[in-house]
């Protein structure tokens, strides 16, 4: 799922300073389960806001709330009756969250309360790492499940390069190479023969690089 | 009451109120049987209360005794009778009368508040024996401050007025009234169905011993020294020597003080079997103590850490701790001239020369401090107790017991726990402890639950609709609070808090009289919450909830603001702000009581079916021990035939036949209509304690059991040694082959010339850091066995520590006798096994002779680890923890040995780590108890203080199963969010802190009834 | 509180922002948790606090963490003289300050 | 002899010839003078000159200008280009640039990650990896053709070449790799500084064994080590690099001031070693910022005069 980051408070305060109601809303999807935006961390958000701003002797009201979603209209419509007693909303969804709060509520001033990192996985708790770059064409099968995309830093397609050391990134020792994980794991399925095979140029259309994505599914649309 | 004339009574009686006799009577009345429990001082607790920390875990002896302490003096089941001794007994098993003698008290325990103005009072100062005589207390006293019952008791030997008939200072003083010097001794004559004797130990007089002991203030004895490094001792936990109270920087252990040793009087030749235990920890936590590094010095002959991870903290303490052990014969402890400081003369064991010179050194060395380990004894009156009783007692003054009998004397209905039955640990003689509750359960189990008591509330009021009517009730604690706090003001403050409709004051909130009145305003004034601003809700809060109860009303509706110990007690200087404090807490309890909902307890039905899942000794034995109380087992074997590793041993230590013992068992078994699935194991489990549903595969096909509990009784195997070249000749053997080659082939035996027996195969190294723990036993019962088969046999043991813990050095002593040789090695220079031709021999270096000896033999015997069984599969199913060499870890290493942590899941035998027969089945009979007092209830109370999800916020995001310290919660797959039984949570609320979309609720901790008090107490300040 | 497990993060935040000095958490020994691990997870989250008050510019030193058993009565009392000193050399929560400050203003 | 292009460094492999090259890392500023002064002195003892690609992510000038200046001056420049920087419109572009300039050697390479550079908050592109670099040149030069299938009106006539590090993890793939490379178009393998003979021998077995080495030339990579300093810093902290202890202690057995001598003494020494080595078509002497000692050690290791191909 999407994992999320708090934002350092300071810029958020910088954003926020200068309306009298702020709203912080969280969501309850990924962000609550990478522990950076659902009801408890709103809670304490709200909670270190007004400490700061007490502090600095200004009287800015924090309003919470948590919706089930942030990315579906009709969860963002249940605060329809709130959102214009505040002068901002902080959301603290991720990125995709915070612009359809914005759309939604386009005469609002929409910040953004954590920045969103990745597609991932839960290592442990509170241990999120990335699996998935959403490239829009998944080449998991020829690489023994895991994706080169998203785990080797220079996301090549015929890995590793010569940097890895001791199966770790030259990027980072904290980081996997992933193309030594692709070796072992083709190791293990007897496949290392792959490594003979020349992979070619990638159509990154239907990756980033071809500009905004849209999903329509033909049938539901029917 | 009674039931028929010639039926068995539903009533215990247990004798000493220690760990053991704490633990007989909880599972004893938690089962359905009235206890009478005797305790010859006033207040229960036994040694284990005076105890700083315990070992292997470190645990604060007092943190985890307290819990027991409060249950037992609570238990509507369990009449204590503190001040008493038994005096003579009548009647036979099922049928006992009792005469109890009990000395006055001088204090009345109905009004006794123990606030502690007549021990403040009292003129009378006397040496403090809780203290071991290091500080002193009052003639008018409670014996710890966390005693049960903690009432006050005058010492009649030292009361000025009893001795004088003068003074009365305490009387005068009592704000309770509760001093009566009318008070005169009783007798009681109690009826009862069974006695379980747990009367403990007194440690050895260490005056003849150790001639310094009691001439340099800086020798002290174990029990002395766990009391310097006790929170509640008399130096509050700061270690320094009794001579100067400056920190030692140096001290030492002698250990074997008054044991091992059939010499000298005053002293015993078994081994008390807990002391190198004991000196390692207070080694160790005394580092701990110290700013400056301590230097730690234990002298030992034999380091006997034989019990479960023992090996490791031993390990820990000499390789991480630096605590230093030297093998050694102190022959003198002398003053240092000029100086506090102790000399130590001693006689090093020639194998600990660094350079192997063979000759004996003496050395000498000075320490500030020496701790003698004193070991254990059965005192006189218990002696004379056991004569009283007509129960035979040993040699040693232990009761007398059958290896397969463990915990019956040699009067039927008369059972035995704990230190009276031999030397042993605080986990054994809490095994002991339920496994006796278990003997007499099976004798009475017609009359469980004839004799015990409940209690009748009427049906609980409906308060949805109605607003909160808080009623406050201030309590004076005679002059305890109201000496300092002004009472009426906060009385009359409380009175204008929102929701309160009625407020009061009364001298003593507790007292009976109160209770009545208290329940009178609740009914009159028609009050839903109370708050009573009194004391510390963890003695009383139970007591208030019962009252609450009585008139119809959720125990959950009641808070309680502790004005007595957090503030009259520490603001006794400053009556004004403590008054203010004490409006303080009243406002914030009476906040939180309106917001406090009832909470629902429901029943739920209990499977009255165990599964014992293993058959040998300890599963038959623990199948016996619940199918004797009438609960149905089923015993599910992996091998075709009952009996397990048993089948592999002849006789015990003692020469009892086994063999013969399985074939009873398995006799008994079938007698007893228990299921035995044999070639069978566990394949699936599911549902929780009460409720199990398992999935049995039988070998030819899937039976399906349902039942209640678990006892987990899978064993351990021999290991199959990689060393000394088993495996390669015939003549190389482990101790269990070589049982076999005496019963099969004792002529063969009988030729033999030269044994050489090597202990420690596959343990205490580094795959295996654990002791086996009966590899010693096992070899010089069999060194025992080929001196009788060939006296003229050479019999040679090479061991590293021979730890014939407890009574069984008399059996290493007689080997020696019979010329049984026992050599040391160590463990970096291991002996070597040649093979010559058909000829076999042994080289190993004789730490004594300083040289290398090689000599031929006919069989070389291995003392073989004990592992534990393949067991992965079953930890999974049961989700049970098992430590890293296998064997499965229980609930708490000290006070739960039989339990695991997910209740209704039992552990027993050697699947939870090696033991010997008698001790295997004392434990399967313990785990038998812990199971019946489970089964015994037939539903279980659940609900109350648990987590519940809203499932309309649950994110199944999985931090709730990755939180709970229980594995309580689970994804519900069809629901798609969590889900916590009621049944499996413990109400820590780890799991309501940590949901990040707040979707748990811990019910009476619900956030806002937890912020709602800091709101109150912060009112007005932003 | 059944267990310092069950103290959240927001407990303390909220203890504070109504103006408390100082707040302290008291649980189990490490180790001898009642409740096997809580004390463990009430220690993280009082860091987490800490973190939250330096990036709010206040000082963490008005959260603390204790272990101690039930008992140690007398290291409680140190505790308590230990936290309240403390409190007392970093002055009032500026939080109460400001409102004073506010109160005259109004 | 059988050439593809008229690269000078192809016809001294093509007539059997040890093939030695050199490299120059072009400046931090808009100044060839020090190209110039670069190339005079090492380009007569080597048949091709690399020019690196901002190598280890520093700005420099670009390869391409710097190559073009090379081949004015009448040596034999190596394009070395990442993929780190242009997607494969601008590596396209470039290497038609290239091509147009008569520049007909390429070394292709990933490149070092950005975040080891001076500007470590770029963007990355890595549109294509260096294998398929390769295989784009190869397809431009034999088919004509770009990677969407446009067909040029003219070859792009480039000798083809690739990096290949022997002593990276895991170990067990490196001559697949190199395989890989090779079949993807790959004539020539410079490889990464040798210190580590025995590790690097294995591997040139691996690829004798798998035929490899008669489908692409092997040019041993030689740097000689200047200090101890260059030597513990590349053994802890140059990725992929394999220093044995034994160089170190070599160097630290000689006085302070003849420790570069006895550096350079061994890079000789570890080249007549080569020569012997199966498979071995000669050496990349990269002596990093330390030019000057290139030509001694083309000579002293036997390897100078260098073959004039016309």
């Amino acid at each position: 799922m999407i994992m999320a980051k708090p934002k350092p408070i300071q810029e958020i305060v910088n954003v926020i300073k200068d309306f009298d109601k702020v709203l912080v809303a969280g969501c309850n999807g990924c962000v609550a389960v990478c522990e950076a935006g659902g009801l408890k961390e709103v809670e304490i958000l709200a909670s270190a806001l007004r400490m700061y701003f007490a502090n600095q002797n200004q009287n800015i009201e924090i309003g919470e709330v948590s919706l089930t979603r942030q990315c579906d209209k009709e969860y963002l419509a249940e605060i329809k009756d709130m959102v214009p007693k505040y002068g901002a909303v902080l959301s603290i969804a991720c990125g995709a969250g915070v612009q359809f709060m914005a759309e939604m509520y386009s005469e609002k001033p929409i910040f953004p309360g954590v920045n969103t990192n990745f597609i991932g996985v839960t290592l442990e708790k509170g241990v999120w790492s990335e699996r998935c770059a959403a490239c829009g064409e998944c080449i998991l099968a020829s690489t023994g499940g895991i994706c080169p995309i998203a785990r080797c830093s220079k996301r090549m397609l015929n890995g590793p390069c010569g940097g890895s050391s001791n199966g770790k990134c030259e990027v980072s020792k904290e980081t996997d190479c992933g193309w030594h994980l692709i070796y072992e794991r083709l190791k293990t399925l007897g496949q290392l023969q792959r490594f003979e095979v020349p992979n070619d140029p990638k159509d990154w259309t239907t990756s980033r690089d071809g500009g905004p994505r849209k999903i329509i599914k033909e049938v539901s649309q029917a | 009451m009674d039931t028929k004339r010639d039926g068995p009574l539903g009533s215990v009686m247990v004798v000493g109120g220690g760990i053991a006799g704490i633990q007989a009577a909880l599972d004893l009345a938690n089962t359905g049987y009235y206890v009478y429990m005797v305790e010859k001082s006033p207040a229960i607790g036994g040694v284990m209360s005076q105890l700083d920390k315990t070992f292997p875990t470190n645990d604060c002896a007092m943190c985890i005794i307290s819990p027991k302490l409060v249950e037992l003096g609570r238990h509507l089941n369990i009449k204590l009778l503190t001040l008493s001794e038994v005096e003579g007994i009548e009647g036979r098993v099922g049928r006992f009368t009792v005469r109890v003698k009990q000395r006055a008290r001088y204090v009345d325990m109905e009004k006794c508040i123990a606030c502690g103005l007549c021990a403040e009072k009292c003129p009378r100062k006397v040496d403090n024996e809780y203290n071991q005589g290091m500080s002193q207390r009052k003639a008018i006293y409670v014996k710890y401050p966390q005693a049960v019952p903690l009432k006050y008791s005058i010492d009649e030997a030292n009361c000025i007025y009893i001795e004088k008939g003068k003074c009365r200072a305490c009387e005068k003083l009592c704000p309770a009234g509760a001093v009566d010097f009318s008070q005169k001794d009783k007798t009681h004559e109690i009826e009862v169905g069974a006695v379980i004797l747990s009367p403990g130990f007194q440690t050895c007089d260490a005056r003849p011993l150790v001639e310094l002991y009691g001439q340099n203030p800086n020798v002290v004895t174990s029990l002395e020294f766990e009391r310097l490094l006790s929170a509640t001792g008399p130096t509050q936990g700061h270690l320094v020597r009794p001579s100067d109270h400056k920190e030692p920087k140096k001290i030492a252990w002698l250990q074997c003080v008054g044991s091992r040793d059939s010499h000298r009087q005053g002293a015993h030749s078994y081994c008390s079997g807990v002391c190198c235990m004991y000196a390692i920890k207070e080694a160790m936590v005394a580092k701990e103590h110290c700013q400056d590094p301590l230097d730690t010095a234990v002298f030992y002959m034999d380091m006997r850490t034989y019990g479960k991870d023992f090996e490791k903290y031993y390990n820990r303490a000499r390789e991480e701790q630096g605590v230093r052990f030297i093998r050694s014969r102190v022959y003198n402890v002398d003053a240092v001239p000029g100086s506090d400081d102790v000399l130590i003369q001693y006689a090093s064991d020639a194998g600990d020369q660094s350079d192997g010179h063979p000759e004996i050194v003496v050395h000498q060395e000075q320490f500030d401090m020496v701790v003698l380990s004193v070991g254990v004894e059965t005192s006189p009156e218990t002696i004379e107790l056991a004569k009283r009783l007509g129960v035979k007692l040993t040699e040693h003054n232990f009761a007398e017991t059958d290896p397969f009998t463990p915990v019956s004397t040699s009067r039927p209905g008369i059972y035995v726990c704990g230190l009276f039955q031999g030397p042993k640990d605080i986990p054994f003689s809490v095994m002991e402890a339920s496994a006796a509750a278990c003997a007499a359960e099976i004798d009475l189990a017609p009359a469980r639950g004839t004799q015990v008591k409940s209690r009748s509330v009427p049906p609980e009021q409906d308060l949805s609709e109605q607003e909160p009517r808080i009623g406050v009730f201030v309590c004076n604690c005679g002059i305890n609070i109201a000496s300092v706090v002004d009472v009426k003001a906060v009385m009359a403050y409380a009175a204008t808090l929102p929701n309160v409709v009625y407020s009061q004051e009364y001298l003593f909130t507790c007292s009976q009289d109160t209770q009545e009145k208290v329940k009178q305003t609740i009914l009159e004034h028609r009050l839903n919450r109370v708050v009573v601003a009194a004391c510390s809700p963890r003695t009383h809060e139970p007591l208030f909830q019962e009252t609450m109860k009585d008139c119809g009303l959720n125990k959950y509706l009641f808070e309680m603001a502790n004005i007595r110990d957090q503030d009259s007690w520490v603001h006794q200087k400053e009556p004004g702000p403590a008054t203010e404090k004490a409006k303080d807490l009243i406002r914030m309890s009476v906040a939180r009581a309106a917001l406090l909902k009832p909470l629902t307890e429901k029943p739920l039905e209990i499977n009255q079916r165990a599964l014992v899942v293993g058959g040998g000794i300890a599963g038959m034995n623990a199948a016996l021990g619940l199918s004797r109380q009438g609960f149905e087992a089923v015993i599910v074997e992996k091998e075709p035939q009952l009996g397990g590793m048993a089948r592999n041993i002849s006789q015990t230590i003692e020469g009892l036949d086994v063999l013969a013992y399985v074939d009873k068992l398995v006799q008994e078994v079938k007698d007893a209509g228990i299921e035995v699935l044999s070639g069978s194991h566990l394949a699936g489990l599911s549902g929780y304690k009460g409720n199990f549903i398992s999935t049995i595969d039988t070998g030819n096909g899937a039976r399906e059991i349902t039942h209640g509990v678990v006892v987990v009784a899978t064993g351990a195997r021999e290991y199959k040694p990689k060393e000394f070249g088993y495996g390669e000749s015939d003549r190389v053997m482990t101790q269990l082959d070589l049982d076999k080659l005496i019963r099969q082939h004792s002529g063969k035996v009988s030729k033999w010339q030269r044994v050489i027996m090597i202990q420690c195969v596959g343990s205490r190294n580094k795959d295996n850091p654990n002791c086996s723990k009966i590899c010693c036993q096992g070899a010089v019962k069999h060194a025992l066995r080929l001196k009788k088969i060939n006296p003229e046999m050479d019999v040679i043991v090479l061991f590293r520590d021979m730890r014939m813990y407890g009574v069984l050095e008399d059996y290493y002593t007689q080997a020696r006798k019979e010329g049984v040789l026992f050599v040391r090695y160590d463990e970096k220079d291991q002996p070597e096994v040649s093979f010559n031709g058909p000829g076999i021999g042994v080289a190993f270096n004789d730490l004594v002779l300083g040289r290398r000896v090689s000599l031929g033999a006919d069989a070389i015997v291995l003392g073989a680890a004990t592992l534990a069984e393949e067991n992965e599969q079953l930890a999974t199913l049961l989700k049970v923890p098992r430590n890293a060499e296998g064997f499965f870890i229980e609930a708490h290493a000290k006070l739960r040995p039989v339990d695991f942590s997910s209740e209704g899941i039992y552990l027993c035998g050697t699947a939870h780590g090696p033991k010997l027969i008698s001790e295997t089945i004392a434990q399967s009979m313990a785990a038998a108890a812990r199971a019946a007092s489970f089964l015994s209830n037939k539903d279980m109370t659940v609900g109350g203080v648990v987590a519940q999800v809203e499932p309309g916020l649950c994110a199944a995001c999985l931090v709730c199963v990755r939180n709970c310290p229980y594995g309580v919660p689970r994804i519900d797959p069809e629901k798609g969010v969590s889900e916590i039984n009621e049944a499996l949570c413990q109400g820590c609320g780890t799991c309501v802190s940590e949901c990040p979309a707040k979707a748990i609720r811990l019910g009476h901790y619900q956030d806002d009834q937890i912020m709602i008090k800091v709101d109150a107490l912060l009112e007005g300040v932003v | 509180m059944p267990c310092t497990g069950r103290v959240a993060i927001i407990h303390l935040m909220k203890a504070l922002e109504k103006g408390a000095d100082g707040v302290f958490v008291a649980g189990c020994l490490e180790g001898d948790c009642h409740y096997q691990a809580g004390n463990l997870r009430a220690k993280k989250r009082v860091a987490y606090v800490q973190e939250v008050l330096k990036s709010i510019g206040m000082d963490p030193e008005r959260v603390a963490m204790y272990n101690l058993s039930a008992g140690q009565g007398p290291r409680f009392a140190e505790i308590c003289r230990e936290m309240t000193e403390r409190v007392r050399q970093l002055g009032p929560n500026p939080i109460r300050k400001n409102g004073e400050r506010k109160e005259k203003a109004a | 002899m059988n050439t593809l292009t008229p690269s000078n460094l192809e016809k001294v492999l093509a007539a059997g010839h040890l093939a030695v090259t050199s490299e120059c890392g072009p400046p931090r500023s808009p100044d060839m003078a020090v190209v110039d002064e670069k190339v005079k002195e090492v380009g007569p003892y080597v048949d091709a000159i690399n020019v690196t690609d901002n190598q280890t992510a520093v700005v420099r000038v670009s390869s391409l200008a710097s190559c073009i200046r090379i081949k004015q001056l009448g040596y034999d420049p190596i394009l070395q280009m990442t993929t780190r920087d242009r997607n494969r419109i601008g590596l396209q572009s470039d290497l038609l640039g290239a091509g147009a300039w008569e520049i007909n050697n390429v070394l292709c390479l990933t490149g070092d990650h950005q975040s080891f550079g001076d500007h470590p908050t770029a963007a990355n592109v890595f549109d294509l990896d260096s294998t398929q670099l390769i295989g784009v040149v190869k397809n431009m030069r034999d088919e004509k053709k770009l990677i969407n299938g446009f067909e040029m009106t003219k070859s792009l006539r480039m000798f083809i070449g690739a990096a290949e590090n022997p002593f990276a993890d895991p170990f067990e793939i490196r001559v697949m790799r190199t395989a890989k490379k090779v079949a993807a178009g790959c004539q020539f393998i410079q490889t990464q500084c040798i210190y580590n003979m025995d590790k690097f021998k294995l591997w040139m077995k691996g690829l004798v064994d798998h035929g490899i080495h008669e489908k692409c030339a092997i040019l041993a990579g030689i740097t000689p080590m200047k200090s101890i300093g260059m030597a513990r810093y590349m053994k802890a902290k140059v990725p992929g690099m394999d220093v044995p202890e034994d160089i170190i202690k070599r160097l630290q057995g000689v006085p302070k001031e003849k420790v570069a001598d006895e550096g350079v003494k061994m890079a000789i020494e570890q080249i007549q070693e080569l020569k012997e080595v199966p498979g071995i078509r000669g050496f990349h002497i990269m002596a990093i910022e330390w030019e000057e000692k290139v030509p001694i050690i083309v000579k002293e290791a036997g390897l100078y005069p260098r073959p004039k191909m016309d």
